[in-house]
C-alpha cells in the first residue's frame, strides 16, 4: 500500500466538509413520495458528491453521512437515522448513493477536459441505473413484493430523479466554472503545497 | 448534534454495544426468515414493544415511531393487498415493521459515542488493508462539528439573497459550494499544521 | 424622502435571550459609525436596518419606512455589505454577480452588460470581470462585494466591518469609498476605530443596549479608556 | 536547541507566479512581527515555517530543523494558529478538542482529560468544556484554537492574523497571551499595527520582498509613512 493510496489531510477534509453539506442539504426535509419511499433532495447531493469530488472521496462521502446515520444521528431526510432505515425497504437505495457516488465521479472525471454532457451521463448511471439497481432488488426482498411490480412502482420517482439529473448538471458545470480547482485531481491541487 | 439516543438507566441501556449489535441482527434475522402465520407476526411485534418496554419507553414512544413508519406501513399494506391479498400484506407489513422497530430500540438505548467505539473496533481487522480505523472515526467526528459551520455557510447565503433582493433558487448551491469547498482547503491545513494528519 | 433612522423602543431576542434591549434612536447624519465589543450587538442593530433581523418589540423606521410592513421597498432602498464578501458574492464572475443585482432593475441585457462594465471599470477591477470571483484578493473581494450593493444605488449603506483582513492601503481605500465616494447615507459597524472616527456621528453599544450617541471622537475616547481601565 | 529561525534565498511560486523571492533572514528574537500589504506575502512566510507551503528555491530552518527535510519533528516544534477559527476547531466541543492535540503524546486517557480541564481552566474556558465549539463567541473560539496549539508545548507559535475579527479587549487579552503568555518563541503576521508594535523585531513584507527587519516602531512608522504618501 503506497502512501498516495492512504486517505490525507486534503482528502479527509473534503470528505468531512461535504459529507457535512449532505446532512445540511437534508434538513430541507423529504417530499413524501406516494410509494412509500420518500423523494430527497440527498440523491441530488449524490450526484453533486461524485461529480466534484470524484468517485473515491465523492463515495468516501456518502459513506459517512449513512455512517453517521447508523450511529443515531437523524441525518437522513425527514431527520431519520438510526439502524432502522438499514433494515427497512429504502437500505438498498441508501448503499447504491454509495455505489452510484462512485460511478458519478468515475464517469465525469473521465476524459480529459471536462463537459456538460459527460456529467450529465454521469449522473444518469451512476445517479438513477446504479441507485436503483441496488435500491430495487432490496426494496422487492424486504417488502415480499415481486421485482417487476416494485419496479413499476419505483418509476415513480424517475420524473423527480430525470429532474435532479439536470439540476445537478447545471450546477456542476456553474460550479466547475466558479471554483475549478476543486475538481484538480488528487495531487495537482495543491498549488500550495 | 442531537442524537436520536434517549438517556436512561434500563437494562437495555446498560448491556454493551456490541451485545445489542449482535443481539439485534440474530434477532432481526430469525424475524426476517422465519415462516410467519398472522398470529406469530403480530407475536412478534408484542414482543419487539415489550423490548421498548424493558427499555423504559411506554406506548408514546411505540406511536411516535409507528408513525414515523406510516408511509411504509400504507404503501405496504397497499401494495400487498393489491397485489397478493390480505393474509400476506398483513404478514409482510408486519414483519417489515418488527425489525425497523427492533433496530430502533437499538438506537434509542445506545449513545452515539458507544456505536462510533463498535466501529472503530470493527475496522481493526481493516488495518492490514490500510483502513486506518482511527481517521475513520476521526472522519465522522470531523463532519460532526462541520455540520453547523455549514449551516451557517448556507444561512449566509440565504441572507445574501435576501439582502441582495434576489433569489437564486436551486442555484445558491454554487455559493454554498465555493464557501464550503474552500473552507476544506483551510480545515486541511488545520490537519496538516496539528499534525493530524 | 427624509433620509432619518429612527428606533423606538427596539429589543432583540434570539428564542429567549434578550440581544437588544429598549435601543431607541434617531439619526439624521450621513455617516453613522456603530462600535462596540464582541457581541455588544452591533451586527443585530446593522441587520435590523434592513430587515435581516426582526424586532421582537418597538419599531423601526428607516427613510420614513415601518422595516418590518414594507420589507420590499426598504430591500430596494438599503443596501447591506457583509463582512465576509465570500458570502455576499453570489455568482461565479464578478461581472455575473454584478448583472444580478440589476435583475428586475428593467433594463435590456445590452443595457445590464454596460452598466455593470462601466461600474467594474470605475472600481479598477475591469480586468477582473470574467475570471472567477473565488481568485480575487481579499481587498478586490470586499470590493465587489460593496459594487454589487452600490450598483442597485441604494439610499443606505449598511456596512458590517468593511475592512476586517484589509491592510493600510486598501482599508483607507474602503473608508474613502464609504466616507467621500458614495452618496447615500451609510451606517458601518465596526472595530476600526480610525474608520469609525471619521464618521459624523458614533454609536456605542454594551451588552445589547445602546449606550452613547454622539461625536465619533469622543465616544470612541471614552471606549478606549473603557478598556485601558480593566 | 537554539531558537533560530533561518531562511537562505527563499523563494516560492505558485504554479509560474512567484510569490516570495530571495528571501534571506536570520532571526532570534522572542516575539517577531510580519506587517505588509495585502498580498505581500506575511502569510506564505508564516507557513513556510511549518511546511505548509513548501519553497521552491533556498532552505528553511527552524530551530537547527530543516523545515523540508524534517517535516514530521518540524511539526511537533512549531505550532500553527490560523486567522479563521473555524477552520482550525476540528472536534465538536472544546474538550475533545483539546484531547486531540494530545493524540500521540503517549498520555493515558485520563492523564489526557486531566491535562484538558486544567488548561479549559487556566483559559477561563472551563465552562464551555462540553457544549458544541460552534455555539462559542468569535473571541473564545480565537481562544481555544491557540490553546489547542499550546496544549502541545511547541517551540514556536506562529499565528496569522490572530487578532482579526476581535474587540480592544479581546484582541488586547489575545495579544498579552501572545506577548507576555507564553513560553515559546513567537511570530505573529499581523494587520494590526499595536499588535506588531508590543514585538522584539518586524518584518516587512511588499509584493513578495522581505524588504525590511528592525526595531517594530521604526519599521511601523515607515509602512505608514508610506501609505499616507500615496
Ligand atoms: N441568531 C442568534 N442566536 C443566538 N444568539 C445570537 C444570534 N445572533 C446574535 N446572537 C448573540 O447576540 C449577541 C450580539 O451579537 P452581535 O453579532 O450583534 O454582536 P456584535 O457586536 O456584532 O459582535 P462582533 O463584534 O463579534 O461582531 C452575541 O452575544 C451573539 O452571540
Ligand atoms: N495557492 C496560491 N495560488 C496562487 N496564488 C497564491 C496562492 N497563495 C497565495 N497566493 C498569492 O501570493 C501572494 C501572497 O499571498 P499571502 O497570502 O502570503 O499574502 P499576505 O501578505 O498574507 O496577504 P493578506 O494581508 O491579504 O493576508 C498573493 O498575491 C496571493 O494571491
Ligand atoms: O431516506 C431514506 O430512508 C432513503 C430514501 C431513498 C430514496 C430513493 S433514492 C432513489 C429514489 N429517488 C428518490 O427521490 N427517492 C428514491
Ligand atoms: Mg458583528
Ligand atoms: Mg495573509
Amino acid at each position: 500500500m503506497t502512501d498516495t493510496d492512504r486517505f490525507g489531510g486534503r482528502d479527509i477534509a473534503r470528505i468531512a466538509v461535504f459529507a457535512a453539506l449532505l446532512i445540511a442539504l437534508s434538513v430541507m426535509g423529504p417530499i413524501p413520495g406516494p410509494v412509500g419511499v420518500p423523494i430527497t433532495a440527498q440523491t441530488l447531493g449524490v450526484m453533486l458528491a461524485g461529480a466534484v469530488l470524484g468517485w473515491r472521496n465523492g463515495a468516501a462521502s456518502v459513506l459517512v453521512v449513512l455512517a453517521l446515520a447508523a450511529i443515531g444521528l437523524p441525518i437522513l431526510s425527514g431527520g431519520k437515522g438510526g439502524l432502522g432505515v438499514f433494515v427497512g425497504p429504502t437500505a438498498g437505495y441508501l448503499i447504491g448513493w454509495v455505489a452510484g457516488a462512485a460511478v458519478v465521479g468515475l464517469i465525469a472525471h473521465s476524459g480529459r477536459r471536462f463537459t456538460a454532457w459527460r456529467v450529465a451521463v454521469a449522473n444518469v448511471v451512476g445517479g438513477i441505473l446504479v441507485v436503483y439497481a441496488f435500491g430495487v432488488p432490496v426494496q422487492s426482498l424486504v417488502m415480499g413484493l415481486p421485482l417487476a411490480e416494485t419496479l413499476l412502482s419505483s418509476t415513480l420517482f424517475l420524473v423527480g430523479d430525470v429532474l435532479k439529473v439536470v439540476v445537478a448538471t447545471l450546477l456542476t458545470v456553474v460550479i466547475h466554472r466558479a471554483y475549478p480547482v476543486a475538481f484538480a485531481p488528487r495531487g495537482a491541487l495543491a498549488a500550495r503545497h | 448534534m442531537i442524537s436520536l439516543y434517549r438517556p436512561g438507566r434500563s437494562p437495555l441501556h446498560r448491556l454493551p454495544a456490541e451485545a445489542k449489535l449482535i443481539g439485534m441482527a440474530v434477532l432481526a434475522l430469525v424475524v426476517s426468515l422465519w415462516p410467519h402465520t398472522p398470529v406469530t407476526a403480530v407475536g412478534t411485534l408484542l414482543g419487539v414493544l415489550a423490548l421498548f418496554a424493558l427499555g423504559g419507553f411506554g406506548p408514546r414512544e411505540w406511536g411516535r415511531q409507528l408513525w414515523a413508519l406510516r408511509w411504509i406501513v400504507v404503501f405496504m399494506a397497499g401494495t400487498q393487498l393489491l397485489f397478493l391479498g390480505p393474509q400476506p400484506a398483513l404478514v409482510n407489513t408486519v414483519r417489515v415493521v418488527s425489525v425497523v422497530l427492533l433496530a430502533g430500540v437499538l438506537t434509542l438505548t445506545t449513545r452515539s459515542e458507544d456505536m462510533l467505539d463498535v466501529v472503530e473496533r470493527a475496522l481493526r481487522p481493516l488495518a492490514h488493508f490500510g483502513v486506518d480505523p482511527w481517521r475513520v472515526a476521526f472522519t465522522l467526528s470531523l463532519t460532526i462539528a462541520l455540520v453547523p459551520v455549514i449551516a451557517d455557510f448556507g444561512r449566509r447565503v440565504r441572507e445574501a439573497q435576501r439582502a441582495r433582493g434576489v433569489r437564486l433558487g436551486v442555484r445558491a448551491v454554487v455559493p454554498l459550494l465555493v464557501m464550503s469547498l474552500r473552507h476544506a482547503d483551510d480545515v486541511a491545513d488545520a490537519l496538516s499544521a496539528r499534525g493530524i494528519a | 424622502m427624509s433620509e432619518i433612522i429612527e428606533l423606538a423602543g427596539v429589543g432583540v431576542t434570539a428564542g429567549e435571550t434578550p440581544i437588544l434591549r429598549d435601543v431607541s434612536v434617531r439619526l439624521d447624519a450621513r455617516r453613522i459609525a456603530v462600535i462596540g465589543a464582541n457581541g455588544s450587538g452591533k451586527s443585530t442593530f446593522a441587520r435590523l436596518l434592513n430587515g435581516l433581523v426582526a424586532p421582537s418589540a418597538g419599531r423601526v423606521h428607516v427613510h420614513g419606512m415601518d422595516v418590518a410592513r414594507q420589507a420590499r421597498q426598504v430591500r430596494e432602498r438599503v443596501g447591506f455589505v457583509f463582512t465576509n464578501p465570500d458570502a455576499q458574492i453570489l455568482m461565479p464572475t464578478p461581472a455575473e454577480d454584478l448583472a444580478l443585482s440589476l435583475k428586475g432593475s428593467g433594463l435590456s441585457r445590452r443595457e445590464v452588460a454596460e452598466r455593470v462594465r462601466e461600474e467594474l471599470a470605475r472600481h479598477g477591477l475591469a480586468a477582473h470581470a470574467h475570471q472567477p470571483a473565488y481568485s480575487l484578493s481579499g481587498g478586490q473581494k470586499q470590493l465587489l462585494a460593496l459594487v454589487s450593493v452600490l450598483i442597485r444605488a441604494p439610499r443606505l449603506i449598511v456596512a458590517d466591518e468593511p475592512t476586517t483582513l484589509l491592510d493600510l492601503g486598501n482599508a483607507r481605500r474602503m473608508a474613502d469609498l464609504l466616507i467621500d465616494g458614495i452618496d447615500a447615507q451609510a451606517v458601518i459597524a465596526t472595530h476600526d476605530l480610525e474608520l469609525a472616527a471619521r464618521c459624523d456621528v458614533a454609536l456605542r453599544f454594551e451588552g445589547g443596549r445602546l449606550v452613547e450617541v454622539g461625536e465619533p471622537g469622543a465616544v470612541i475616547a471614552r471606549y478606549r479608556a473603557e478598556f485601558a481601565a480593566r
